[in-house]
């Protein structure tokens, strides 16, 4: 179960450009980082570097668990890391009850986290509808699902409140508020700051 | 001795010989021509240094890392939490 | 309301579940949306038709290819949904989620190969007689053909996923998937008409099937590694 | 090839090679040539056996760039230096032109004997194979456009190019002796006449020496181009 999350070094470029270089940090379990920056400034890119979805171009990205020593990279990532990028990764022929079942099974879930995420999110009127008929909020909605529904200890958000409404941005910091109180651990990339207390990080300041 | 006389098969041989002389004279000259033409270009790029001086950040792609790991900044840590 | 009161640990799927999971969601896409597996055996059937129309319908001239056509169309319809197999997932972000499972890259990539199997290959492998009786094949030979149909599909899924990983986010992808994985057809191609050639004129047909059980385990080995280490590459 | 994996060590230590490479092939090509039209001609196949002295040379440094390419594939991907993407990269032209040489010269040498331009046999058929292959590895590293993600795609098919590559000439073989199309002529194998292992073997070496210059020279204009690409890359920045 992951603690902490520990950069050391890190350093990232995409294609010929350098987004930051020798970023040191450590985020520990209840604490949510937001990262700021211009567009551009790697904030997506970090996100996918903690994820192991991009390889740095030097340094590492560690975790540890309660009493601090280092987990395996690949199982902490395949277990305890969920990853929300702009592109959600549903289906749009397939239903949303189809579409949420398949993402918590596929990271693990418990029966009790499945009905909470459809509660949490409002998702109930919507499970029989395809993807493809709802509307962006609604998708991302539905995506947040596999946040409730298979329980991580890392959440990786990559500018989440965008398309929701006021009401469910509310909701959501609730969500992470429980996520933080259960000593998860949040890194999200935003662009107006989020409802709760946070350490930021200025991508834009680093090159 | 020197037997250039191909006879029955010259519409053969000599296209033979020909086109092999011609694709690797071709490959030559665009091998020679490009490692000039690059030669010159990294000798002006680092004959003028560029306005300031070309050490600091050392870039890693074409060169390994030798000597110390550089810093060449504090990494800017995460500000305190904001309370 | 913390986690830990959670009357559960989250269960992981474990590899059947996981497994079971991306095949059933594989095969849904392959098949969902009308069509199913009718697309692959049209294109077949339309393969299959054109060579009469085009090289005359004599039965003298069509008897000794049949065999050799019907693997040919087999090798390009299996071509047919490679680029659906990780373009679509990376365009809506599916790989991403793919890639932070219980289960590695390289596992991902072999369902995937197998789910196209069943998806494409399948269909194929019960068309290909019908297809190759059609072109004059005696009709003695038609449990054979369904037989390396099936197994060299197998072979031409998991080269063939390899290529489709290869050619992710590259321009013009179908075509490039074709140029890059056609050559890597030849031996699943060679052997399996070997084989309907060699059973043609009552040779033993044990080496070529060996053979091309052969290339499939080789392909089986192969793809996935090579195909996970494609997907990162495009990915990160 | 370690002490060679640093670009600095790698270009000190090319430097002189090179041109001695080049001179080396320049002279062999020019000995190659006298010898092989300075021999007498074949009594059966009469001066079209002079073809075979730039054919089997160039379909077998086809072969030999391809091995070089899927050897400095793996050494890109299991060791990601940039070198060893060069290399690959460097490979692929020469080995390509060589191929299609190989190609040519091929059906020209094959019609006189057997009629038709071309002709399945195996031999022949494994060369345009291998062309295939120098065919999807140089489309794959045409189309993507990020050079990073280029050279390890084309670095994965290098490898199991290479690795399926004997297992295609096999098949080929096999393929071969199922249909058994009347190819007597197994040129360069067995029965060549002493006389031609002069010009022969100088013509194999001369290709031979030729690959090599033009690999190693393309190596060092691809280091030069990627430090270009750096410095211009910086300097941008900088502006």
């Amino acid at each position: 179960m992951i603690h902490t999350l520990t950069l050391s070094d890190l350093t990232v470029s995409r294609g010929e450009r350098r987004l930051f270089h020798d970023l040191d940090l450590t985020l520990r379990a209840g604490e949510v980082l937001a990262l700021t920056g211009a567009n551009g400034a790697g904030k997506t890119s970090l996100l996918r570097a903690i994820a192991g979805l991009l390889r740095p171009d030097a340094g590492t990205v560690g975790f540890q668990d309660g009493d601090g020593n280092p987990l395996d990279e690949r199982q902490a990532r395949g277990r305890e890391v969920h990853f929300l990028g702009h592109l959600d990764g549903l289906k749009g022929g397939r239903t949303a009850r189809e579409e949420l079942g398949f993402q918590c099974d596929w990271l693990g879930h418990t029966q009790y986290g499945l009905d909470h995420a459809v509660e949490a999110f409002g998702l109930k009127p919507l499970l029989d509808l395809e993807v493809r008929r709802l509307s962006a909020g609604q998708r991302r909605r539905l995506a947040m699902g596999r946040l409730v529904g298979s329980p991580r200890a890392l959440w990786l958000l990559d500018e989440p409140m965008a398309p929701l409404d006021a009401r469910w941005r509310e909701a959501f910091a609730e969500q992470m508020q429980r996520h933080l109180d259960a000593d998860g651990l949040i890194v999200a990339a935003v662009h107006d700051p989020l409802p709760l207390p946070t350490r930021t990080l200025d991508l834009g300041a680093l090159t | 001795m020197l037997d250039l006389d191909m006879t029955p098969y010259a519409a053969f041989v000599w296209p033979a010989w020909g086109v092999s002389a011609l694709v690797l004279a071709a490959l030559t000259a665009r091998a020679v021509v490009a490692s000039r033409k690059w030669k010159r270009e990294l000798a002006r790029l680092e004959a003028d240094p560029t306005p300031e001086a070309a050490d600091t950040n050392r870039p890693q792609v074409a060169r390994s890392a030798i000597g110390p790991k550089e810093r060449p900044q504090a990494a800017q840590g995460a500000v305190g939490p904001k309370e | 309301m913390s986690r830990r009161d959670l009357d559960q640990e989250p269960r992981p799927p474990g590899l059947r579940g996981a497994t079971r999971v991306l095949l059933e969601r594989e095969l849904d896409l392959a098949w969902g949306g009308g069509g199913g597996p009718l697309l692959a055996c049209g294109f077949f059937a339309c393969l299959t038709a054109i060579l009469p129309l085009a090289a005359g319908g004599d039965p003298r001239t069509l008897g000794p290819v049949a065999g050799g056509v019907a693997w040919l169309a087999l090798a390009l319809a299996s071509l047919l949904s490679l680029e659906r197999l990780f373009e679509r997932d990376m365009e809506d972000g599916g790989l991403d989620l793919l890639a932070l499972g219980h289960l590695s890259l390289e596992q991902v990539v072999l369902i995937k190969a197998l789910a196209q199997w069943v998806a494409v290959g399948l269909p194929l492998a019960l068309t290909a007689p019908v297809a190759a009786l059609a072109l004059g094949l005696p009709a003695s030979l038609t449990p054979l053909v369904a037989l390396t149909a099936l197994i060299g599909g197998a072979g031409f899924a998991f080269t063939g996923a390899l290529g489709a990983a290869l050619a992710l986010g590259a321009k013009r992808g179908g075509l490039l998937i074709a140029v890059v994985v056609l050559p890597l057809f030849i031996p699943p191609v060679v052997f399996g008409a070997g084989a309907l050639e060699r059973a043609g004129s009552d040779q033993p047909v044990g080496p070529a099937l060996a053979l091309l059980c052969a290339y499939v385990l080789f392909a089986a080995v192969i793809a996935p590694f090579a195909g996970a280490a494609a997907v990162r590459n495009a990915q990160g | 090839m370690f002490g060679l994996s640093n670009p600095q060590r790698f270009m000190a230590f090319t430097g002189p090679l090179t041109p001695v490479l080049w001179g080396l092939a320049a002279l062999l090509l020019g000995v190659g040539a006298w010898l092989s039209f300075s021999v007498p001609a074949d009594y059966q196949q009469g001066d079209t056996v002079r073809i075979m002295f730039v054919h089997v040379p160039a379909a077998v440094w086809g072969l030999g760039a391809y091995a070089a390419l899927g050897v400095s594939s793996f050494f890109a991907l299991v060791f990601r230096h940039a070198l060893a993407d060069a290399a690959a990269r460097a490979a692929a032209l020469p080995g390509a032109a060589f191929t299609a040489l190989a190609l040519f010269t091929g059906s020209l040498w094959g019609q006189p004997m057997w009629g038709t331009w071309w002709v399945w046999d195996a031999r022949l058929t494994s060369v345009l194979v291998l062309f295939l292959f120098y065919l999807g590895y140089m489309a794959l590293r045409a189309s993507i456009d990020d050079e990073q993600k280029a050279g390890r795609a084309a670095a994965v098919l290098g490898l199991v190019g290479l690795i399926n590559l004997p297992i295609v000439k096999f098949s080929v073989d096999w393929w071969n002796t199922l249909h058994q199309p009347a190819s007597f002529l197994t040129p360069g194998s067995s029965g060549l006449d002493p006389v031609y292992l002069a010009p022969f073997l100088t013509m194999l070496a001369a290709y031979g020496a030729l690959f090599a210059a033009l690999w190693l020279t393309a190596i060092r204009t691809e280091i030069r181009r990627r430090r270009v690409m750096t410095l211009r890359a910086r300097q941008a920045q900088e502006a």
